[in-house]
């Protein structure tokens, strides 16, 4: 019915005790998610809005056998730190919503927990949602509500912007996924639509992309070897963005000659992929491959 | 943060890689000096950080130390695409009989580092990718065991290289992959990497791109001070002070969002309707009014922008905030440029009324307030 | 009938154009061994003993697709490249013989040999050899005879002091693979006797241990856990060897109380595995535990 | 390679590790300088090699500049366990509240680096494995990534150390590895760890013991002659310039073997009859005349050294070529002591015809030669 997570997700929030972790999991708590724990090292012993914290993943996991996801608030500096420590203490999903982490230290946690076998969301994301299931992750809860349509984007409140639209024009979401806006994530474009692929809750994806790297070529060329056969909408941001300059986003820049928005926009049509012009086309053009 | 020349080759001697001699002078003076120190002909090389510098003008042979005063003198103080030139290196000029190209970049997807390697040289990789796509070989790292020799062999073998200069180009693979692990470097390049008469291997040009949320790993790189002076606009170099994510276009018209990509989106659509952005302007997800303020005080004091355009989609921002932040500006100066505001999501009610009352143009939909905005800047 | 190796292995020699490689080709190919190709990067083209020479493993693959088995001889500076484009090329064993390698490179590779899923045999061993049908390694031939017993060792000549009197015995060999001498090796004797635990033509198991680390000890652990079944016979050289000395071999050493002989022989002994006091014993005890 | 104290903790600087004040002094005047400049009490540390120097009276507190005088002019060229005290390091005295261990080894088995830390610090980790296994705590970790903070912090936590000292903690777990990491280390150890009463933790002594096959890589920590000096006897100095592999023991049996796992056999068969091993010399594989000479040679001319035992096994090895260097010694000097050979495998027949019309014992099993060898000892 969804991919990634459900309502049976097990969530143990990283950083519970600083002001955004404290904040978002109040959020959390008050859309459903099933949180279990809080991990801050040194303030092992405290509560944040009934949830038990500890100083270490492992005793969090050794109290809570049934977690199975992490959600890391932690500053860019101790994140990488946090990610291997949820990683080794055996957890499948790691949402990591942090920004500013370096892109050698992601480029190393990614590997790594590739070789695990764990799947990591972000960094630089605004995390994933299952509407009326769970939310793990900063996104504006309400503009989801329950469906059909799969959301994988770069992006955070444009994702939102999107969303609402879908949401108005009666488009409900199976899931959303926030995949960061940085270089290097850890779930990619590829990855996400293989599981929305084989999600027999999905029946089309919205697929919002922007400037920097090739993953959007990269999936239209999964589109076009027929290992995704749903329909897909798209919408690139960054048309007008020069080259050589990072636009928010770390990832977000033209370099080398890759990157641009026209190759990203032309690759999905040349594979039957509409493209919206603007973000409230995407409700219109989906109608369209939908046909309905 | 990218390094100005001088400096990556500064990493570049460090990790083995050899680059020919040179020195840095900052007034003719000192070229003179170094040119004489080094030994005729030499190379008189602007220090600027814009691409195609060579192609405007900004690298000058010289055979005598008059030409080299007289050049110096000429590039000195010059403006080479934009950017002035303070500095040049001074390097001894190389006999050249072949040009390689030689980089380490990200791999995104693979989230591996990837190494490009080409015979054809001289030029920029887009170019070479669009003109002689074959000739690119590429080759991922494991990043957990590094680059091994036998890759770098393979790398040199695959670009066509005699058995005789792979030993040498070696150690330029293996130099430029520590580089660029060891620097937390986006980009590490040689371009060219120069074959000489004589046989021998130079890193001609180098440029390297440290990632900025790594600079605070490498002190040794760049002075706080320095590091932002690099590569911006004045406009740019304001906001970094202010802390504000901005990125200058050339259009007239301002563009304020939250989140990256709603900030693209709106550039994107004002240009899909016609009009021409002036910047990106990103205030991030849950801005309160007083960065809202400093957003939309900043924009109106730049002198290109007409029109300021202010898309908020409020999730986890509030619009009464935002209206707040907008109406702390409205009343703190006298405004004579547009401003329009679209204002969505959480408290968007409130947040419209306390707009509505100070006659504020606000709409509830991107496409609808770009047009707008795009309306308002033809008619002033 | 034996294990990993056999009549239709086929092998790269790397360094096949120096001393000990070309000396140890001439001896392997007398032997049967198939050995299709040899690398020695800057000397493609050239051959030795008939066999053809390539720059790059890369090259040597592309031309002889059959290879999968690759034996090093090369420089223990050198070494490590050749073991990584082994394993990068595809190779699923890969047979170390040189010594010296530095243990951290050592460990390093073996780390990546198992992600990659090749078997590292060595380093600083005598390689392996399945009497009759192959022999990948600098032993003699001719001391050892096709026949039941699995041979795993520590140690290069002691092992062929003890299969040549196994031989004169009348127990032929299944396979006998010598790991290596140095502190960390690829395949060791817990993975060697799983191999062996599953191979139908080996009925018993003859170990040779040696100070140093607790290889045996954690042999004798499995078999205590029933892991392995086979009838055992263990030697272990350097009961009068004095603590914190290296022993010739990398690995020989006692250090910090851990690595003695008499542990390692009581380990054995107390998981009713019967230990020889001289090497000679070994045929005797085996015909005991046999009952042949 | 091990290194001396002061060298290890120099490496511990480098890498953040606290240490106390501390200097070298190679002469009494020096020592009471570096008192002074450190200031008192100071303790005196006999820079030797050998385990168990604080028991061995090779570490000697000193309140006043006349007891630093005193204890320095006793430990200087004094033996410590055989080992002779040319090197003292003076050293802050610490007022230590509690005494911790910790070290990175290798996991042999896991391949991996090993950290074991334990609350019972000041004693032999042997002696905390036996008297309370319990308390050490051990954790592999990748090589691929290295230590993490969250890992050091685990094992802090393990140890029952109170959370306020985790911080400092974590810095030396971090600058260990670093250590064991960056100089290709076999051991780095710091026992005692100590905690100090003013809630400071500094490494008391520190221990690297650097792979021998790695220390080509590290010219900075020894000189080619320092490296050989270390740890040696005499004739194992010797034996390394001769290039032979060899380990002197307290028997009366001189061994030769070749390969290490045969001639470790040798001795523990000769010693299994009963006889005792003088030393461990392995010819290794393919031994030609010259290097079977030269290793004869020179074990019949060390003195304890009654009988030698010279045991081949000739796969690659030919036995020809053993008995062509074993008659080259003979020939060339009158050899007063006995030798017993075993030789077989490959040219068997001809070594050993060789031999017998010289009239050397020769046999063909190793019990057998080792039985003669020990009665042969015993007849001296």
């Amino acid at each position: 019915m969804v991919v990634l997570v459900d309502e049976n997700t097990r969530v143990i929030v990283q950083g519970i005790t600083g002001r955004e972790g404290s904040f978002h999991t109040k959020l959390m708590l008050d859309y459903g998610t099933k949180i279990v724990a809080g991990v801050t090292p040194g303030k092992g012993g405290q509560e944040v809005h009934g949830i038990p914290v500890y100083d270490t993943m492992e005793e969090a996991v050794a109290e809570h056998p049934d977690a199975n996801t992490s959600i890391i608030f932690v500053p860019a500096r101790f994140a990488p730190d946090a990610v291997y420590e949820a990683i080794d203490s055996g957890m499948k999903i790691v949402v990591v919503i942090t920004e500013h982490i370096p892109v050698h230290d992601t480029m190393m946690f990614v590997n790594y927990a590739k070789s695990k076998g764990t799947i990591i969301i972000g960094p630089n994301c605004p995390g994933i949602i299952s509407p009326g299931k769970t939310k793990i992750g900063i996104m504006p809860g309400h503009i989801f509500k329950p469906g059909r349509i799969g959301i994988v984007s770069r992006s955070g409140t444009l994702t939102y912007e999107i969303a609402y639209a879908l949401t108005l024009a009666g488009y409900g979401q199976s899931t959303a996924i926030g995949v960061g806006g940085d270089p290097i994530v850890g779930l990619n474009f590829l990855e996400a639509a293989k599981l929305f692929e084989e999600d027999e809750g999905t029946e089309g994806l919205v697929v919002i992309g922007e400037i920097g790297g090739d993953m959007e070529e990269r999936l239209a060329a999964m589109i076009k070897r027929g290992e995704f056969t749903k329909p897909v909408v798209a919408y690139i941001a960054g048309r007008t963005a020069p080259p050589g300059k990072r636009m928010g986003h770390a990832g977000a820049i033209i370099s080398m000659g890759t990157g641009r928005a026209e190759d990203k926009v032309r690759a999905f049509r040349e594979v039957g992929v509409p493209v919206a012009d603007t973000p409230v086309d995407v409700a219109k053009l989906l109608k369209k491959v939908l046909g309905r | 943060m990218k390094l100005y020349e001088y400096e990556s080759k500064e990493l570049f001697r460090r990790h083995g890689i050899p680059v020919p001699p040179g020195r840095v002078a900052d007034t003719v003076d000192e070229a003179v000096k170094a040119a004489e120190d080094i030994g005729l002909p030499v190379v008189l090389k602007a220090q600027v950080l814009v691409a195609g510098r060579g192609k405007a003008g900004g690298i000058l042979k010289a055979g005598t130390l008059d030409e080299v005063r007289e050049k110096a003198a000429r590039l000195l103080g010059s403006e080479i695409k934009g950017a002035k030139v303070t500095r040049l290196l001074v390097e001894k000029a190389a006999d050249i009989a072949d040009e390689l190209y030689l980089s380490v970049i990200v791999d995104r997807v693979g989230a591996k580092p990837l190494i490009l390697a080409s015979s054809e040289g001289g030029v920029d990789i887009e170019e070479i990718a669009k003109k002689s796509p074959e000739k690119i070989v590429r080759r991922t790292v494991d990043p957990f065991i590094g680059i091994r020799d036998y890759e770098a062999r393979l790398l040199g073998l695959k670009i066509g290289l005699p058995k005789k200069l792979i030993g040498q180009w070696v150690k330029f693979v293996r130099g430029l992959y520590e580089v660029f692990m060891e620097y937390d470097a986006d980009l590490a390049e040689i371009n060219p990497l120069a074959v000489t008469r004589d046989g021998g291997m130079l890193a001609l040009d180098a440029k390297v791109i440290v990632d900025e949320n790594a600079v605070f790993r490498h002190p040794e790189l760049a002075s706080e001070e320095l590091r932002d002076a690099r590569d911006l606009t004045e406009f740019e170099l304001k906001s970094r002070q202010l802390g504000l994510s901005f990125v200058e276009l050339d259009g007239d018209i301002g563009i304020i969002g939250n989140g990256a990509g709603l900030t693209m989106a709106t550039m994107d659509t004002v240009a899909y309707y016609g009009g021409k952005p002036a910047n990106f302007l990103d205030i991030g997800g849950g801005a309160g009014s007083e960065l809202v303020a400093k957003a939309l005080g900043f924009l109106l004091e730049h002198p290109r922008i007409k029109v300021v355009f202010m898309n908020i989609f409020g999730g986890i921002t509030r619009c009464d905030e935002v209206a707040k932040g907008i109406l702390e500006v409205l009343r703190e100066r006298s405004v004579k440029k547009k401003i329009v505001i679209r204002l969505t999501g959480t408290n968007e009610e409130e947040g419209r009324r306390m707009l509505r009352e100070a006659g504020i143009n606000v709409f509830s939909t991107m496409d609808e307030a770009a047009m707008k905005a795009v309306e308002l800047a033809r008619e002033v």
